[in-house]
């Protein structure tokens, strides 16, 4: 134990009390699955930007010390996604040479859910976006073969890596289109400016085989969709500005626009979706969307005050929870009894029970300063 | 009510905390500018003056060029370089005006007049941290990166770090 | 009166600017400990214990662990690693811990009796930001670095980045 | 202008009204010679230290918005030291090639002070002291022809760089001592752990041509010298930590340890020197320690209550400025009708007037996480 020679040194000529001495060189490990309730708070630490953090925090604890799991960094915005199939966790980021200047790097990380160790990187071109964190800049499509990472330069691409070899395949251009989102297969779609989406088919090699744009089928001024997507079983339902939901089938090879439905009832005038991260699933395939009352044009990032449950199947909300302060994000754990979390305007992380839509504890005193987006663990 | 209001109200409590609020959703540059972007706007759409007669050298002004309710602010999303440094056209010492901007449509209230404003940011140092300012009017998803504020627009520039933004009044607008 | 305390009840507030009031002389790792060093102490002089009437295999404890007044902590400065995904005595996941450590020596309040304590820092992330806790007794200038809490102890590790600080019994002492 | 083409291809189609646009791309400048009460506020940034600061602040300005003159960064805990014949600034600073990971770079970074732009670094050894800020981390000697960076790894040395041809010259050793003092000539002191100190003088080459060790002055556990000094004309004023005050002269070939005094006089008992950034120096040469009532073994790092100003030549007390909350750290502007700056606990910036000893105002919202030090302006 390396460790040991400095203490051998000082205490060379000292007797010990003859106690056993404690093991030293403990580093922690956490389980290669984690509990269902423990999330992940991606912090953009948004006055230190070089100092990102992703902390990994167990919702159900009433104790502010132990709730803390462990962290790791991420530099410069990072964006981040979660593998299922392996406990690993992808984080794209950007480092210069001398911090703030120099040579840019754009790696994306893997880091390892049992150690919070970094296993491996991939070096990207240093086109990666670089924008408020946002759950469609990374994905993985052909059961988990292939990550994708949206680019913007100003021109819009996505970076293609074999991530089971941790190899940079190539890069596909996406004129007029923006982020990834993933399709059956070696596929995936980018919603575009124009109002349509265009879905990329890859070949072996990670290349692009063939496209296909949809039909222009929104207003991307008077009413557009948000980016900021819930995927359910293989379709994306995309909330927009005034409260309406357009569902995008993504199962087949091409995309399928599906009917559009509202999310306000009776009653419901003037409350619109809202926030930095809008929306969320559970287990049970139910969306859950930020809502704010008395929108108006610039409201679609405000602080929403309560979280409204839909079900996708049967559009209708079935549920409806209050905040008990307003919130920019809301995330859900992936469990069949699942907890809501939301960022809320103090910039902690409000817990609540779905089931009964109870405020359960806040966390904070997190080393959290700008916790953006929240993830509930695979 | 307007949600957001009430968390930039609090937010004006000079605490770190609060400074810390003003954050979350700081949204880069750029932002919806009707006269610009044309096509059907939820905001006013406002034709570019062509006469002579608008013209002037430069609007006359009012009013604090460091608070984010500032007239030439309507569509800013960031730092405010006058209080990092720089003044509400110019970048503070040691940074690099971005090549690549927005563009925002804003009323000044001494003229009565629309002037069309260029957002630039100021890039390659960490961020200033001072006067955070937001407005999201206008501003649209990122897949329509023109008019939208989640993004960083430190483009074309030697780094990306993004360090605060500037208003610049490059022409008069007409309203319709 | 002890202008410390007063400082540090101030930061009991759980604000961002409490926290940040707990950090400003942070005082890396590294504290006094005279039966270690030896020489002319300011604090009593504990022999280490040669009997063996004073075995045990480990001292009985109560206390919060996570809280800066907990007995082994008596000469700790840094993030209390049992706030950080660690314990009192082992490094948060994906951490080193520091080869080189400082020493205190702690009375626990069960027994009576004096510890070896060895603070190991725990390197390699960021910040824990999290449970600051600092002690002032015994530390020493930078020019003493053995006994000096201004100093970085993340030494001989891979990387020199601070995060966590540990408290590991290593032996037990004796009173005068 | 490179900024115009993406406007002009946005305008293409759609006329200006015809006011003169404004200038754009103007970057601001600062003088050459900054105005006597600037100062520059040193953030370590503690919660992310890889996003330190320095901040150019107006101590006069009661504008919170315009007081703020520009910033520069440091990377892990920099060190600091201006210049007096040239307009530029040091910082040593460490960088990783993936943020708190990879390779290590240490360099000492040239930051001109009317652009604020690093206009040249230096690779060092990567040994740099990774300490608490402190103010014989780097100094300049020779007619600021040599600067001196301190390396602790454990072992102890100091790295040479001709600061003219911005070159690394090699390393001198300094074993059991610390720091950099600056003495005549090409020589510098170091402060050693035997309660000695160590002067090293260079060659040409900047390699060690000789060294001598003064007799062992001062009791290094039971009242240590700060290493804190306050330098006056060449004379280093070391307080202790029970309120003495002990002159090393550096101005000779050798040092020379000259009479002790006491800080405190009649009715002062209990008051001891402590807090982050103990001592500050004005133009006239004065003394200002940062005092606190009932110390106690510990104390010495706690925040004062007062500053108390000493002529060294008299050896007496001859001012006493209460503050309005305690402070961590003190500096003072150079010029002759200073300002006392002091990071309160609030980790805000108060300014006093010397004169007259008033309370001027709090410099909040500078965008500093953890202001340690405060410099005035050269």
């Amino acid at each position: 134990m390396k460790k040991l020679i400095f203490l051998t040194l000082l205490f060379a000529s000292t007797a010990f009390g003859q106690i056993q001495p404690e093991p030293a060189g403990v580093i922690q490990t956490l389980p290669e699955s984690w509990p269902p309730h423990w999330i992940i708070v991606q912090d953009g630490a948004f006055f230190h930007m070089n100092s990102g953090k992703f902390i990994v925090v167990d919702a159900d604890s009433d104790d502010p010390a132990t709730r803390f799991k462990g962290m790791f960094n991420g530099t410069f915005i990072p964006q981040f996604f979660q593998a299922e199939s392996r406990p690993e966790m992808y984080v794209t980021e950007t480092f210069y040479s001398r911090g703030t200047r120099g040579v840019r790097t754009d790696v994306l990380t893997i880091w390892d859910k049992q150690t919070l160790s970094p296993v491996a990187e991939v070096v990207l071109p240093p086109k990666r976006a670089s924008q408020m964190p946002m759950n469609y800049h990374i994905q993985l499509v052909d059961d988990e073969k292939l990550a994708l990472v949206y680019n913007f330069t100003p021109a819009t691409s996505v970076s293609v890596i074999d991530i089971v070899n941790r190899t940079f395949l190539g890069e596909v251009p996406t004129p007029g289109c923006s982020l990834v989102f993933p399709m059956a297969g070696r596929a995936f779609a980018s919603i575009c400016t124009d109002g349509s989406m265009l879905s990329v088919q890859l070949d072996e090699d990670g290349q692009q085989a063939s496209t296909a744009r949809t039909d222009v089928f929104f207003d991307a001024n008077n009413d557009p969709l948000m980016e900021k997507a819930a995927m359910v079983d293989g379709v994306a339902y995309f909330p927009t500005f005034l409260g309406r939901m357009v569902p995008v089938d993504m199962r087949g090879e091409s995309l399928e626009v599906g009917d559009t439905w509202s999310l306000l009832g009776a009653g419901d005038d003037g409350w619109r979706p809202g926030g930095l991260a809008v929306t969320g699933t559970d287990g049970a395939g139910r969306i859950y969307v930020l809502m704010h009352p008395d929108g108006y044009e610039g409201s679609h990032k405000d602080p929403g005050a309560e979280v409204w449950v839909f079900d996708p199947a049967t559009r209708q909300r079935v549920d409806r929870i209050a905040l008990q302060l307003p919130a920019i994000s809301i995330g859900l754990t992936r469990d069949d009894n699942p907890l809501l979390v939301a960022t809320n305007i103090n910039l902690e992380v409000d817990v609540y029970d779905v089931a009964s839509g109870e405020f359960q504890r806040t966390l904070s005193d997190i080393g959290a300063e700008t916790p953006f987006l929240l993830h509930g663990a695979n | 009510m307007n949600w957001l209001d009430k968390w930039l109200d609090r937010s004006v409590e000079k605490t770190t905390r609060g400074l810390a609020q003003r954050t979350s959703r700081r949204g880069f540059l750029g932002k919806f500018a009707g006269a610009v972007i044309g096509g059907a706007a939820t905001v006013p759409l406002l034709p570019v003056a062509r006469s002579q007669e608008a013209a002037t050298p430069a609007p006359l002004e009012e009013g604090d060029a460091n608070s984010c309710d500032y007239w030439r602010y309507c569509a800013i999303d960031g730092f405010l370089c006058g209080c990092c440094g720089g003044s509400m056209n110019s970048c503070p010492p040691g940074t690099e005006m971005s090549p690549i901007t927005w563009i925002g449509t804003c009323e000044n209230p001494v003229d009565g007049q629309n002037y069309i404003i260029s957002y630039n940011d100021c890039c390659g140092k960490a961020s200033c941290g001072n006067c955070l300012c937001q407005r999201n009017e206008g501003d649209r998803p990122v897949y329509n990166p023109r008019v939208a504020n989640d993004l960083n627009w430190c483009l074309g520039t030697t780094s990306a770090a993004y360090h605060c933004s500037t208003a610049i009044v490059i022409g008069a607008a007409l309203d319709d």
